[in-house]
Parts: structure tokens; sequence; C-alpha cells
């Protein structure tokens, strides 16, 4: 077993980032409550430092360690580096929501770093029960960061949802993993469970017997929980309501940037010689995803509901890009990811801004918002315009690429769904823009922006602007990045 | 003789009782006990597929370790969260979980 | 006694506490319910040369699992479980979607092995510790991970509030 | 006589001269627009002596306009008989109304803007009469139409001039699509926009007949709308709102002379197209007939002369239509020198009666104004056809070329239209100046000299161009002179007694009805009622209009803005967002909160993934 | 220097807008003062560009180009031919009277000019783009910035049988565009995907062979997309709508420049598709057609000036449309002079439009009359804005009109006459608005009724000015026209 542990140094990146979790997690009992706030600082300075480290140590290593349960490589990188920066804008958006409502923010924070290191794995997953163990981790996270607003009636509503349903989800992906194990076993396959024993198995029949299928639906059925794919998608408009404003944002980006970096692996690395099989099936939901995301999302009057809708009428045009799977839609598809990153957290983290300064969360609350504060106001219509998929924002480009990698896996109709679908979410974004700028306030005082949360907002905005206006360094990396799994 | 398909459709009954103990039931804790029959289901499922046609006999196993223990875990904080709840709103019925809906 | 003979009892206790689990209008039976269909399942990793994995069921599941639910109920007050209805309206259909689902399983199933499979034998509780420690030593501890989680959020939530929300 | 372009541009000059900086000029500009058009005058006497010595047909400068692809726009401005003579009219006629104007004007707000606006006339008519192309003839034409109903509209605040002048610009521009289209048609047949070329072309026979015959109409309808054709003769006499010197130079002698002109101009076309000649004939015969009865009971002074010179204007298609030109524009030529003089006159017992324009409140003005009576007197007597005044001449010729080139029913009508010309001339010209002095003309007065001068000149015109028609010496008279020696002067002794005789005994009824008394204007009214009423009321061609657009141009209108918004906007545009909408709020009650829900959708999600894999999507084995 | 020149247009308002965010609010003065400044430098910028432009040369000029995402083969790559540098010509022209006239917004004027400028960035970015994408991306971001231009800045108008709020007409408009837009995109990535994927320049796509039948299916994507934007019946509605609420600049702007930009992007993808565009050609012809008279017939029967004038764009875009649909130079030559010229008169409707609601408070034209008595200026602009309109010769509309008509009767005589009686038609109805709101008697409530500022006057005054010089004199015009039409027919019809 020598080999076996050989490279084990290649996960110092996740030892450091559990030990920072257990860092945070500890000092939280030492520090005096008004030192607390330098938890926040510690679990950002960390990150940053991890980001920084992870890129340095990892940058051209490639290994797959222990038969393949966990890969080093480009894709994998890529997402450890995205999922660290997420933790550290996780950790800033939530620091004055921690500030005001909780104690022991070491808890909060060590959660956080917690499902990072869930994320984490799942990108570098190569079998699935790791990527499975590394799911469960980053849900059990956000079961308690969603329920972290104890004595709110709706956080615990929201988190009794979330963890039944996900409970339920999970025992889906199980079976279905364990009947692709059972298939995939018969034929000698050794490891039959990592993505490249399936990839084996997928190649070397002509026909996919149907427990494979049936093992597969399951699969597709607990990963299109996490991700909110319709029909796996109703627990999210609740839940997002019922977390706590920055947790949603973090629901609406993190766990889906990771499930979709754990898909798209799988789907890459596992079953796409047997694309032929899948495509329609995930083109389908693709498009049952964005059409009913968007049009339930018409009829919204909680921004955070909004929101969740609107997210998943994304998570549709996202399904698109595996639908569509090449190296191209695998470009696109990380590209809108990262996009939408920025943006819907720009959203999320302008919508925090208003609630932080308000406590209200209604769209219609929104009238005359660019009078209050217009820079929340322009941050918020710049990430609506961008997620709306508007020119000169990420959106655009991102979406551009997204539909044009589905268009060239000649799926042209279902780019027509997803043009159609985005034209509607055009209408409800314009909504939201109307409310801020041509309403009238009921209550005109201007609304005070803490500087932390501005900075980050205004972080967030000119990331949308500028991977809209120049995304090639971003494609490039990412062109590494997908090499990794589609040579 | 006990085949697979013994095995394995004894994992589907209990996979499906299982499963519609959670579509049918209101009340949380028990649907919690559902979703502990569909993970004894995918166990038994495993072990299994472990037993009759893994060559290495024991990764089914290992992964039905995993299962127990993520099993575990889950009843533990879903019960806390279940508790919170109940603390809370005073029940534990899930069709009393409105505030939220459309 | 044949194996099979033994697989049928231990699957009919397996069933049938299941079908105790979802069917009983008392919480606490449905909790002891589930003691019995865990026992069951335990006989048959027995069968499936799963020692371990029997013992890990009685003991972690049999014991803890039904202390933690029972000892959770106890919290609770019990007459909020044990009166009145205990299915929701769309019964009916959860039985038909579970019916269908099962035979679109056993389908499958059966259509994917051909024939009966009899090469049966089990790895020993070593080889299974040890590949556990060094192949899956990565899961493992990603697992840990998660149980730690797991207890500090039970402790976070359940703990009383100190004033905050 | 290259120099022939000058004499728009200078006009053009002026009008954007007085138009933009003419509140700064001495006299609001008003002396620039009378230089120009003097100019443009000096410049007929110019182009007429090289004409004379030269004889030949010449271009005075050509350019090309727009060059597209393979077409090509150019255009330019010929000299030939047609328009030098239109040339001198349009230029003097001008001059002298301008002249004129100066007194008439005198004192009015936008005093510089009435001068500024008729230059802009004056160049587009000068345009049009010199353009050897038909889509510069189509500009000018169209300018002439703008300037027109800025003169028309002068006095805007007028809610009758405005509506006037729309409806004036309106109706000639029904006709001008004809005209555009009848153009367009011959481009796409010969494809040249050259007159030359174009009449080359179809007598060349390259154009076929049918399409000829089409175009040709439609060339001619932009000739009715002009020159106030039946049906489209109702602005005429409404465009008299404007200032009575704009009536005289626009509606009596030049512009809706234009389309005589046209026709004229565009002759080889109708000598092509017989059936299009006859429409013209015709056309020409029915409007002489209603302008000459209408005329008969209006009681406004202008009108009466706005309809008479619509009846003129038939009598000039009608000789078109019977294949003369020289008749035509001969008698174009008297007409523009009396109906001018008459409306100048008009407008001069206007100035004295302060604007009063109904004739019943006129009477012995003899007295009080004894040039403007006089002059009056001749131009009236020219248009009636006694000789030896133009009118005669000019009628005589047209009357001999209806009876040369249509059957003897136009002849016979035509004649009668003769005696209610000179009825209507004498029942004008004695109710206005003899007979009783009525109340309101006690405090009349002469007009001061800057506008009687224009009148003595204009008479003494129309006094004498008759003659022009004579072979006299070196000579070679009017017809030769426009067909280069192909028309001579004729008479038909008996067909000349005729109309003298005619014109007379119309004169004489007149003296007889309104002077004499003899025959009783009401018993007439009563006798013959209806006839009265129908007159009176304009054939009811305004009613008609009227109608026609209330009912069906507007209601179409209205059904269209109301389909626009109701059907395609409301139900259409709206009614989609809507439904996309409504579907919205409709699917989101399934999400209903509860759990279990959630859960079954999820459940059923899978096993239909599931089913639908192994059962639709199609599968080797 | 010449090569920067396009960059630089399009440059200008976008940094000039992006800059003006961090302006103080409330220094009124200067924010209206650095606004004129951007615009008048990017009209200087185009109108040099245009008589810079060699039209003996003809071609792309001025092309410049830069990678901006090989991967997909994405560049920025920029130039003009005879078609679009008049395009660019009568933006610059609007830009800068847009931004006179409005002068005086009070209303939070520094968010307007930002939102102004960048709408003009993308007007400009569309015509100078010479890469699919970006042509694609420019159009989007003119799109961007309508949507708040009209609801804040807008005005509602509560007409007696239904309500237009600005809100509305922002929203339709917006959720209009952005369908024609996305219809577009998916042509775009037809085209992309068919043209071996590799490129999204105009000059490679265009030397790509698709077949027939693919050119037949997806040529309707490109003219109805782009149809929505040129008011292409019956996806016009919004035009009107959105004219009634947008406030004066961007509804000059929009009818001026905006329309213009959907029929560019027809003649554009038709020279992508030509096979698909021929087949296509009778169905624009027959829509254009009835654009003609349905516009013209609706603009009839509307009470509100802006109505008029917005249903009046919908009947004149018609001309372009079916200018375009005749496929013959003196066609398509007069319908994109016809675009110009509609941008410019549309653009003096909309600007004196303004300057009478900005005094008058009302546009209804029940209620205003007689106001040539009172405001001797704004009537005269909108005087010779309607004589623009009904195709008075010496002003450019009819020199446009006419080449259209020339072009339709070597091709569809029929229809030909049809544009004609539209022309007349318009006459109608712009003189019946005439008649009723300028002249006639003046009522006491008029009385007062101020003039057109001298700010304004210059504006509207410029505009006029260009009519008249493009109607008097179009030959140069015409000349640039056809040196870009000439090689575009050659693509089209093989000839």
């Amino acid at each position: 077993m020598e080999n076996l542990t050989a490279n084990l140094y290649l996960l110092w990146p996740e030892f450091l980032l559990a030990g920072l979790a257990f860092v945070v997690l500890t000092a939280d009992f030492f520090l005096p409550a008004e030192r607390k706030n330098y938890l926040a600082l510690v679990s950002i300075l960390g990150l940053a430092a991890l980001i920084i480290f992870t890129t340095a140590f990892l940058l051209n290593r490639n290994a797959a360690l222990y038969g393949g349960l966990i890969l080093i490589d480009r894709f994998s990188l890529l997402f450890k580096v995205t999922f660290l920066g997420l933790g550290i804008l996780m950790v800033w958006s939530s620091a004055d929501f921690v500030k005001r409502y909780l104690s022991h923010p070491g808890e909060y924070y060590a959660m956080v770093l917690f499902s990072i290191l869930g994320m984490v794995v799942m990108a570098s997953a190569g079998e699935l029960l790791t990527a499975y163990i590394g799911l469960e981790l980053l849900s059990f996270s956000l079961y308690v960061l969603v329920s972290h607003a104890r004595e709110d009636l709706k956080s615990n509503e929201a988190g009794t949802k979330y963890i039944l349903l996900g409970a339920f989800a999970s025992a889906l992906l199980l079976y279905g993993i364990s009947m692709v194990y059972g298939v995939v076993v018969q034929v000698g396959i050794p490891a039959p469970t990592t993505f490249e024993a399936i990839a084996t198995y997928v190649a070397r029949v002509n026909s996919l017997p149907v427990s494979f299928l049936v093992g597969m639906a399951l699969i597709i059925a607990g990963l299109g929980f996490k991700v909110a794919a319709v029909p796996f998608h109703m627990w999210t408009p609740d839940v997002y309501e019922g977390a706590p404003l920055p947790v949603t944002a973090y629901l609406a980006v993190g766990s889906k940037v990771a499930a979709f970096a754990l898909i798209l692996r799988l789907f890459a690395q596992a079953f796409l010689p047997a694309i032929e099989e899948w495509q329609t099936i995930i083109a389908i939901l693709a498009a049952a995803t964005m059409v009913l995301g968007n049009l339930v999302a018409l009829a919204q009057r909680n921004i955070k509901r909004l929101l969740a809708y609107s997210s998943i009428g994304q998570v549709g045009y996202l399904l698109m890009g595996i639908a569509a799977l090449s190296a191209s839609a695998s470009n696109a598809l990380i590209l809108h990811l990262v996009g939408y990153g920025v943006t819907n957290l720009a959203a999320f983290v302008a919508v925090i801004a208003f609630y932080n300064a308000t406590g209200k969360d209604e769209v219609a609350d929104f009238a005359g918002l660019a009078d209050r504060n217009p820079f929340i106001a322009m941050a918020l219509t710049v990430s609506l315009f961008s997620l709306a998929g508007l020119p000169i924002f990420a959106g655009f480009i991102t979406k551009f690429y997204l539909f044009l990698a589905a268009a060239q896996a000649d799926m042209l109709w279902l780019t027509g769904i997803a043009v159609f679908a985005s034209l509607i979410s055009l209408y409800y974004y314009l909504i939201v823009i109307r409310q801020m700028y041509v309403e009238e306030a009921q209550v005109k005082t201007p609304l005070s922006l803490s500087w932390v949360t501005g900075g980050l907002l205004g972080l967030l905005t000119l990331g949308t602007v500028l991977i809209g206006v120049y995304p090639k360094p971003l494609v490039d990396v990412i062109q590494t990045a997908t090499k990794a799994i589609l040579p | 003789m006990i085949t697979l398909v013994h095995v394995q459709v004894l994992s589907a009954g209990l996979f499906c009782i299982g499963l519609y103990g959670v579509l049918a039931r209101r009340n949380a804790v028990l649907v919690l006990l559902a979703i502990e029959l569909m993970l004894n289901a995918v166990n038994v499922n495993l072990v299994g597929i472990a037993a009759f046609v893994d060559h290495s006999k024991f990764l089914g196993q290992i992964i039905a370790v995993f299962v127990i223990t993520v099993a575990a875990a889950e009843v533990g904080l879903a019960l806390a969260i279940i508790l919170r709840l109940y603390r809370n709103k005073g029940t534990t019925n899930v069709d009393q979980l409105n505030l939220m809906k459309w | 006694m044949t194996p099979l003979v033994l697989f049928y009892i231990a699957g009919a206790f397996a069933l049938g506490g299941a079908v105790g689990v979802v069917g009983t209008r008392n919480v606490v039976h449905a909790a002891l319910f589930l003691l019995v269909a865990l026992m069951g399942v335990a006989g048959i990793y027995l069968l499936l040369f799963a020692e371990f994995l029997a013992l890990v069921q009685v003991l972690l599941y049999g014991g803890a699992i039904i202390i933690v639910v029972l000892f959770a109920l106890m919290l609770t007050r019990l007459q909020e479980f044990s009166s009145g209805v205990m299915e929701n309206k769309q019964w009916p259909i959860a039985a038909l979607v579970s019916l269908g689902a099962f035979i679109l399983i056993s389908v499958a199933v059966a259509r994917s092995q051909g024939g009966a499979i009899t090469d049966r034998a089990g790895p020993g509780v070593l080889l299974l510790g040890e590949s556990l420690f060094t192949q899956w030593a990565i899961p493992f501890e990603v697992a840990s991970v998660l149980l730690l989680v797991a207890l500090i959020g039970a402790i976070v939530i359940a703990r009383s509030g100190e004033g905050e929300p | 006589m290259e120099l022939a372009w000058l004499a728009p541009a200078l006009n053009f000059a002026a009008f954007g001269v007085v138009s933009l900086f003419g509140k700064y000029l001495p006299g609001k500009g008003s002396f620039l627009s009378i230089l120009a058009i003097f100019g443009g005058f000096i410049l007929f006497g110019v182009v007429l002596a090289d004409y004379l010595g030269q004889k030949e047909d010449t271009l005075s400068f050509s350019r090309t306009w727009v060059e597209l692809g393979v077409a090509r726009i150019t255009w330019g401005m010929i000299i030939d008989p047609l328009s030098v003579i239109m040339l001198g009219i349009v230029s003097f006629v001008a001059l002298l109304v301008q002249v004129y104007s100066l007194g008439y004007m005198a004192g009015q707000e936008r005093f510089g803007w009435y001068f500024a606006a008729h230059s802009l006339f004056v160049a587009a008519m000068l345009t049009l009469v010199l353009a050897d192309n038909l889509i510069l003839l189509y500009i000018a034409w169209e300018l002439v139409g703008l300037g027109s109903y800025l003169l028309i509209g002068f006095w805007y605040e007028r809610p009758s001039a405005a509506e006037a002048a729309k409806k004036a610009f309106v109706t000639t521009r029904i006709g001008d699509v004809g005209l555009l289209i009848g153009i367009l048609m011959l481009f796409k047949a010969t494809g040249t926009f050259e007159m030359a070329g174009v009449f080359a072309a179809v007598e060349a026979g390259h154009v076929a007949p049918g399409a000829l015959t089409w175009a040709t109409i439609l060339i001619f309808a932009g000739a009715m709308g002009k020159s106030a054709q039946f049906p489209l003769h109702v602005w005429l006499p409404d465009a008299m709102e404007g200032p009575t010197p704009v009536s005289a130079l626009i509606h009596a002698a030049t512009m809706v002379a234009a389309g005589v002109f046209l026709v004229a101009r565009a002759f080889p076309l109708f000598e092509a197209a017989p059936d299009a000649r006859m429409v013209v004939a015709v056309i020409g015969l029915i409007t002489a007939g209603m302008g000459a009865t209408m005329a008969l009971v209006m009681t406004d002074l202008k009108r009466v002369l706005a309809y008479s010179t619509v009846s003129h204007l038939g009598f000039m298609m009608l000789a078109l239509g019977a294949g003369s030109v020289p008749a035509a524009i001969f008698h174009l030529l008297a007409h523009a020198f009396s109906k001018a003089l008459l409306f100048l006159g008009a407008g001069s017992v206007m100035h004295a009666m302060h604007d009063e324009t109904d004739i019943r409140k006129m009477g012995g003005l003899r007295k009080k104004m004894p040039i403007t009576a006089l002059t009056f007197t001749i131009g009236a007597l020219s248009l009636a056809g006694i000789p030896p005044l133009s009118g005669f001449f000019s009628k005589d010729e047209m009357l001999l070329a209806v009876f040369d080139g249509l059957s003897p029913a136009f002849l016979v009508l035509a004649l009668v239209i003769v005696l209610f010309s000179a009825l209507y001339m004498a029942r004008l010209l004695f109710t206005v100046f003899y007979g009783a002095s009525s109340p309101e003309a006690e405090h009349a007065h002469e007009s001061p000299s800057v506008m009687t001068l224009p009148l003595i000149i204009l008479a003494a015109g129309a006094a004498v161009v008759g003659f022009l028609a004579l072979e006299v010496g070196g000579y070679e008279g009017f017809g030769n002179f426009i067909t280069s020696g192909h028309h001579g002067f004729e008479v038909n002794l008996l067909l000349t007694v005729a109309a003298v005789v005619l014109a007379l005994v119309g004169f004489g009824l007149g003296y007889a009805i309104y002077v004499r008394k003899a025959l009783s204007t009401q018993a007439l009214m009563g006798q013959f009622g209806w006839v009265h009423k129908l007159l009176v009321n304009k054939y009811y061609m305004d009613h008609a209009y009227q109608w026609a657009i209330d009912r069906i141009v507007l209601v179409f209108a209205s059904f269209i803005g109301a389909f626009d918004r109701i059907v395609v906007n409301d139900m259409g545009v709206n009614g989609t967002a809507e439904t996309v909408k409504r579907s919205g709020f409709r699917i989101r009650y399934l999400e209903s909160g509860m759990v279990y829900n959630y859960a079954l959708a999820m459940a059923l999600g899978a096993a239909a993934v599931a089913l639908f894999w192994w059962l639709v999507i199609p599968r080797i084995g | 220097m010449n090569d920067w020149l396009l960059f630089l247009l399009v440059a200008v308002p976008l940094v000039g807008g992006i800059a003006l965010m961090f302006f103080p609010s409330r220094n009124y003065p200067l924010i209206r003062g650095y606004s004129a400044a951007v615009a008048g430098v990017s009209a200087l910028l185009s109108v040099s560009i245009f008589f810079a432009y060699d039209y003996t040369a003809a071609g792309f000029q001025f092309t410049n180009s830069f990678q901006w995402l090989p991967v997909l083969g994405i560049q920025y790559s920029l130039g003009v031919d005879g078609i679009s540098v008049l395009m660019v010509l009568l933006t610059g022209i609007v830009f800068i009277t847009g931004v006179l006239i409005s002068w005086n917004i009070e209303h939070r004027p520094k968010d307007f000019f930002v939102h102004y400028l960048l709408l003009v960035a993308g007007v400009y970015g569309v015509f100078v783009s010479q890469d699919l994408f970006f042509f694609f991306f420019f159009y989007e971001l003119a799109v961007v910035p309508m949507y708040l231009l009209i609801a804040v800045w807008g005005s509602s108008t509560d007409f007696k049988t239904f309500l237009r709020t600005k809100e509305y007409g922002a929203l339709k408009l917006m959720l209009y565009l952005v369908a024609g837009s996305l219809l577009v995109w998916v042509g775009i990535l037809a085209v992309y995907v068919a043209g071996q994927g590799d490129s999204f320049a105009f000059s490679d796509l265009v030397s790509r062979e698709f077949t027939p039948g693919f050119q037949r299916f997806f040529f309707p994507f490109f003219m109805v997309g782009f149809g929505v934007l040129a008011g292409l019946w019956p996806f016009h509605t919004w035009s009107p709508d959105g004219h009634v609420a947008a406030p004066t600049a961007v509804s000059m702007v929009h009818a001026g420049v905006l329309m213009k930009l959907g029929a560019y992007g027809i003649l554009r993808s038709m020279e992508l598709l030509p096979e698909g565009a021929r087949d296509w050609m009778p169905a624009l012809i027959g829509l254009g057609t009835v654009n003609v008279i349905y516009g013209a017939a609706s603009a009839m029967s509307q009470k509100d000036l802006k109505y008029v004038v917005g249903y009046s764009s919908v009947s004149h875009m018609g001309y372009v449309l079916m200018g375009i649909a005749t496929l013959d130079a003196l066609g398509v030559g007069g319908a994109v002079l016809q675009m110009f010229s509609h941008g410019v008169m549309t653009a003096l409707f909309f600007a004196v439009v303004g300057v009478i609601y900005h005094n008058a408070h009302t546009r209804d034209i029940d209620v205003l009359q007689g106001l040539a008595k009172r405001v001797s200026v704004t009537t005269a602009l909108f005087v010779i804005a309607g004589l623009t309109s009904l195709g008075l010769p010496g002003l450019s509309g009819f020199v446009a009109e006419l080449l259209v008509f020339i072009g339709l009767f070597r091709t569809y005589p029929i229809l030909g006459a049809i544009g004609v009686i539209g022309a007349a038609i318009t006459a109608v109805y712009i003189l019946r608005l005439l008649a009723k709101v300028f002249f006639g008697p003046i009522s006491e409530r008029w009385q007062h009724l101020h003039d057109a500022s001298p700010v304004e006057s210059v504006a509207a005054g410029a505009l006029a000015t260009v009519l008249i010089a493009v109607g008097m004199l179009p030959s140069y015009f015409v000349r640039v026209i056809n040196s870009g039409v000439l090689p575009f027919l050659e693509r089209l019809t093989g000839a």
C-alpha cells in the first residue's frame, strides 16, 4: 500500500482548510465577545492564503490518488480556487449578519469552511462514494447554516424541509449509485465506482442495461436535487426564503457551482461515451427547468423567492451545457458558472445590503431604492441585467457561449427555448428594476451601507462587468480545466 | 439458493416501502424513519452485489459502512432541527410547514 | 434450514418491520418497528457474509439511532404523535407511486441479471478494515469531519436561545 | 438663353433670403422678391429674343442629380416655344401681382413671409415650365403645390383658410399620386425620365398601348388635380380664402394652368393614346359645364371668379382633348391676363369694401372706383368672348378645335357653356359695378396707384393679346409659333358668328336680368328651385367628399387604429404576455409548501426519467 | 490615425458615459456641458468619417481589428462601408441634437446622460462592427439603457379610453426588442455553427457556403428579429407606445436611429444568407406594404402627436423594408437614403413635439390649436418635418422615396403604386395635423405659450438643415450609398 499514500501531500490544501475550520471553531471559545469579528478576518485571510498556496502548489500537478478516488488536475484546481474565493465572499457577505445576530460566529464560519471542504472534495472526486461523501459534507453544513436563525420560524421550517428532502434525495442518489455499481461490477472492471471504470463500462457495452439506466436516473434525481433542476427543485424557493440571507446567497451560488462541478466531471469522465443515450433526457430536464423556473419567477413577490426561481432558470441553462457536453460546452458551462456565481452573488449582496438597512425583502419594498441608495440600486440593476444576459455584463458572454455550445451540439431547439426563457426572465428582472427606479418610495430616508458590504458589492459589480467586457483570461484558464476532463 | 435477484428485489421492496413512508406520512419524525428504511435498502443492495458479483468482494460493504455513518449523522442532525422546530412551533407535522409556499 | 429459508425469514422481518414503520399510527411503535426491520436487515447481512456490517447494524442502528429517536420523541410531547391521522392527503398516490417504483426497479433488476449467480463469499473484517484505512482513508476522514459537522450542528441548533434570533 | 435657369434660381434665392432674414430687411424683403421676379421677366425677354433668333429647342443646362446603380436621374431645363410662352406669362403676371401686393398687403402681419412664399411659388412655377425631365417637373409640380398651400393658408388664423389650404394640398395630392405613378410607369417602359426620350420611345411604339393609355390617364390625373378638373375641382373655390393677389396669380393665371401646360407638354403621349385624349375631352367638358353653371349662382365675388376659372380650365382641357395644343395654350394666355385682371380688380373692390365679398352687398361701384370698374369690364368682356378682346380669339380657336376634333355633341354643349360664361360675367359685372349703389358701398374709394397700375397693364394685355393669334407680316401667328409652323390661324365664320352671338345674348340676358330687372331672379329661383339648390350646393360634391372622408376614410382609419390597439396590441401582444404571466401564476401553486408534495415530485421525476429512458429513447438491442 | 477613427467613435461615448458616472450629481451645467462635449466630439468624428470615406474605392474602410475571444473566433473588428457610414453620420447628428434637446432635463440629469451615452455607444457599435458577435453585442447594448431611459424620464399619458403608462411603454419596448434580438441570436448561432464554427467575422462568414435549405429556414430569424426593431408589421406596436412614453431625446434616437438598426441588420443578414434572403423578399415586401398603409391609416386616427409620429415611423419604415426587398439598386439605395432621411426627419419631429409638450404640457391634438400664431420657430420646424414626411420635393424624404418607388416599379409595380398612394395618405394626416394643431384660431389657453428655446431651436434647426441639404443635393449621399449598395447587390443577386 506504499503507492497509495505516497502522494498524500497533494491533499495539503484540504488538510489546511480543515485545519482552518478547526481553528476558527475553537478560537471562538477563547475570544471575548467584542473580538469575535476577528474570526471573519481570520477566515478570509486564511482562505486567501490558501488560494495562493493552492494555486502555487498544485498548478502543474496531475495525479489520481487512491486509484482514482481523488483527482488532482487543473479542473479540480480551478474549482478549488473558485470555492475558496467563494468562501471569502461568503464570509465577507455574512459579516454584517453575523455581527448583528450571532453570539458564536465561530460555529457559523466553521460551517462555511467545512462546506467549502465538502465542495472541494466534490470537485476533485473521481469516484461516486467520495463524491457522495463530499456532497453530504456540503449538505450537512448547509442544513446547519440554513437553520442558523434558530428562533426564526421560517428558518426552522426551511431547515426541516431542506434536511428531510435532502436526506430523501441522498437516499435516491445512493440507491442509484448502488445500482450503477451493481451493473459495472459485473463485467469485472476493477474499482467499479470510479468514473474511469464507469466510462470503460459504458464505452464497452453497446446498449446500457435497464438497471444502469434506473440507477443513472436516480443519480440524476439526487444531483438534480442539489442543483435544483425541475422537478427536483421544489425545495429551493422555500429554503431560499427561509434561510438567513447570506446563506441563501451561498446556497444559490456555492452549492450549485459545486454540484455542477461534480456533475460536469461525472458526465464528462464517466457517462460521456453514452452521450447519445442521455442527451435528450438532460435536454428535456434543462428545458423544463428553464421554462418553469422563469415562468414561476414571474409570479413572485418576495425578492428571495424571485431570485430562487431565477436561479432555477439559470440551472436550466447550465444543464444545457451538460446536454451538449463537449469541450466547448464544458468551457461554456464553467464560464457560465463563474459568471453566474459572481453575478448572482452581486445580486444577493445587494439584497443583503438592502435587508440589513431595512429588514424587508419584498419586491415592493425596493420602491425608490434608486433615490435612497443609488449604489445598491445600480449594483442590483447591473446584476439583474447580467442575469438576463445583456451586455456589457458577464451574463451576456457566458450565456452566449453556452447557447452557442448547445447550438454546436445540434440542439438549436433547446437554444430556442432557452432564448424564450431568458426573455421571460428579463420581464421579472425589469419589474424589480422598475420598483427601484420608477416607483416612489414610501419612506424616503437614505439607506446606510456599511463599507464592508459596500466594498464587496462594488467588487462583485466590477467583476460582473469585467467578465463581460474581457473574458479572455478567464476563458483561457477554463480551457485548461476543460482539457483535464475532456482531453 | 439465494440469488442476487432475491436480494435486490428485497432491497427494492424496502426502498419502496420507505418511499411510501416519505410520500405518505405527515409527521417529520416518521418521514425520517422512512428515509432510514430507504438507506437500509441501499445497504442491502450494496451488500448483495458485493457478495454475489464483486470480485473484490468488499467494495459494496465499504460503501455500506459509509452509508450507515452518514445515515446516523443525518438522523442526529435532522432530529435536532425537528426538535428546534417543535420548540418554536409546537408541531412536527410537515403539513403545517406552510409559512412559505408558492 | 437452507440459506434461502433463512433469507426469507430475515426478509420477512425486514419487510414486515418496514411495513410497520410506515403503517402504524403510533410513533413509538414506528420506532420499534424500525428496530425490527433493522434486525431483519442485519440478518440478511449475515447471510451475505457481511458480519462486520451486521454488527454495525445492530450496534449503531439498533442501539444508537433508535435511542436517539426515542429520546427525541420523549423531548416532544408524545400525545402529539400518538393520535390522529398520520397519513397526508396524497397517500393513495404515494402508494401507487411506490408500487410502480417497486415494479420498475424489480423488472430492471430482473432483466439485467441473466440467471442466478451463486458465487458467494465474503471478505474478512480484517481486509475490510485495512481497505477502509488505506484506500478509503480520504472518504473516511471526510466522513469523520461530516460527523463532527453533524455534532456541532445538532448542538448549535438544539441549544436554547441566548437572545439570538 | 442658356441663362434661363437663372430665372427660377433667382426666385429660390429670394425665397431663402426673405424667409430667413426678411424681418431684418427694409420692407421686410419684399423688394428682393420683386427684383427677383423682375429679373425673371427680363430673362424672359432675353430668352424670347434669343429663341426668335435661333428657332431651335435648346437645353438651358443639364446635370446629374442622382446616380445610383444602373439608373441615373439627370435634370435640366429646356427652351422651346411652350416654355418660352409660359415663362413669359408667369413672370409677367407674377411681377404685376407682386407689385400690386405691395399695396394690397400693406400693413399685414407676416408681410415678408408673404413675399417669400410668393418667390417660392414663382421659382417653382418657373422650374415647372422649364423642366425637361419628368422628375424635375414633378418636383416643381409639388413645390408649386407647396407655394399654393402656404399662400392659401397665409391667414392661417382663420379656420377656413387653414381648412382650405389643407383641402387644396390634399386634393391636388390625390392627382399627384396618379402623376407620379404615371411617370414611374413610363420610366419602367422607357427607362428614362427625359421627356424627349420618353416621347421618342412612345412615338417609336416601344410602349405597350395598354400601359401607355393608363400612364397617360394617370398623368392627366395629375393635371386634373392641379387644374381643378372634375371631380378634383372642389379645392379651387375654397382656395379663395387666400389673399386676393394670390388668387389672381396662382388660382387664376399660373398654377391652375399648370395642368393644361402638363397635358400640352406631354401631348405626344396623348396623341399616341386616343382613349386618354377622349378622357381629357370628356373631363374638360364636364368641368367647363359644371364650373359655368355654378358660377351663375354664387354670391361671393371671388367664388364666382373661381368657378369661372374652373369652367375655363375645363374649356382648355376640352381643346386639348380635341387635339389642339395651340388653342388651349392661347386660351391659357388670354385667360391668364383676363382672370388675373379680374381677380386683382376684385381685390381692389374688396380693398375698398373692407374685405366684403358678397356681391349682393355691392352695387354701383363704377362711380367710386372708375379705374377698377373699367379694367374689370375689359376683363369680363374678354372672358365672355366679346370681340375684339383676347378671350374672343382664344375661345374661337378652341371651338374650332372642338369642331374639328370631336363629335358635334361636344360642340353644342361647348356653345351652351359659352352662353353661360357670358351670362355669369354679365351678372358679376352688372351687380357689382352698375345698378344702384348699395349702402355698404357708400364709403368705397379707388385703390392706390400701386394697385391700379397693374390693373391697367393687365387690362391692356387682356385687350390686345388676342391679336397675337393673327399672322401679320413676318410674325407667323401664335399657333405656328407654338407648333413650330404646323398650325396656322384659321377661322370658321359660321362658328365665330355663332359664338359671338351667343356671347352677346348671354350678356344681353344678364343686362336684362340684373340691370333692367326684366326677369326676376326670385321668380327664376322659384321656378327652378331644385336646380338652384343643386347649383348653390355645388352639385353636392363637397358633401359627397365630406361624407366619404368622414364615413369611409376616417372610419377606416379609426378602424385600423382601434384594430391596432385592441387586436394587435391588447389581444396579440398583451394577450401573449398575459398568458405567459398567468401560466406563471398558475404553475406557482404547484409549489404547495408541503414537503411530501415536493418529495412526490422528485419521485415522479426520477421515475419519469427512468421510464422515458427505457421506453422512449430508441435503443440498440 | 484613420484606423482608430471607428474605435474612437465607439469608445468616446462609451468611456464618456462610464466616466460621467463619477461626476457630482448636482452640478448640472458641468454634466450638460460634458455630455454636449462628448456628443460634439462624437458627431465631429462621425462627420469626418463620412466625408473621409472614399466612395470611389468603396468596400470596407477604416478597418481595424482586435482579438477578443479567439477560442470562439470572436474579434472586435471594425469597418464601415457605404451603407454603414451613412448610418454613422445619422447617429452622430441625432446624438448631438438629442443632447441639446435634453438640455433642460431636471430629473437626475447625470443618470440620464449616462444612459444616453451608453445607448449611443451601442448604436455606433452596431454600425461599425464587422463581427457578428459584436454586432449582436452592441445591438443588445443599445437596448439595455432603453428601459430606464423611458421608465424614469418618460411620461405617462391617460387617453380617455386607455392608459399608457411609461412603465408599460418601457417594458413593452424592452421586451419586444430583446425578443427580436433573441431571434437574431438563434440565427447567429445557427449561422456560426453551420459556417464551420470558427469565426464570427462577417468577412469569413460571407465566404462560407450555406445550403439553400438552411438559408431559407434561418433567414426569417434575422428578418423577423431585426424586423421587430425596424417596426415590421405586425411586430410594430412597441414603437408607437414606446415613443409616446419616451423622453424626447430617447424618442429621437429611438425612432431616428434604433429602428434603422433593424433595417440595417436585415441588410447585413441578407448578405449572409443571400439565397434565403431572395426567397423571403416577397414576404418582406408584402409586410412592408402593409406597414406603409397600415401605419399611415393608424397615424390618421391618432389623437396624440407622438402617436401620430410614432405610427408615421411605422409607415415610413415600410418604405425602407419595401426598398430593401426590391433587390434593385435604386430600391435598396433609396431604402438606405430613406433610413437616413427618416432618421433625421423623425428626430426633428420628436424634437419639436418634445418642445411643444415641454411648453404646453399636452400633446393632445384636439386641445392644441392655432399654435403657429405664438410659436413660429416651432411651427416652421414642424412644418419642415411634416413636409419631408409627406415626400415633398426639395426635402430628403422625396429623394429617398422616389428612389424606392423607382426600384419598386422596376420590380413590383403594383406595390409601387400602393406605396405612392401611401405617400398621399401621409399627406392627408400630416396636413390634417398641421391644420388642427398649428393653424386656425389660437385658443386662449395658448396665448402665452413659449417658443423653442435657443438651444432647442439650434438643435432642431440643424436637423431641418440636414433635411433640406440632402433634399437639394443628394448626389454626394447617393454616391456613397451607391458604393455600398452595388457590392451588396452583387453578392445578393450574383449580378
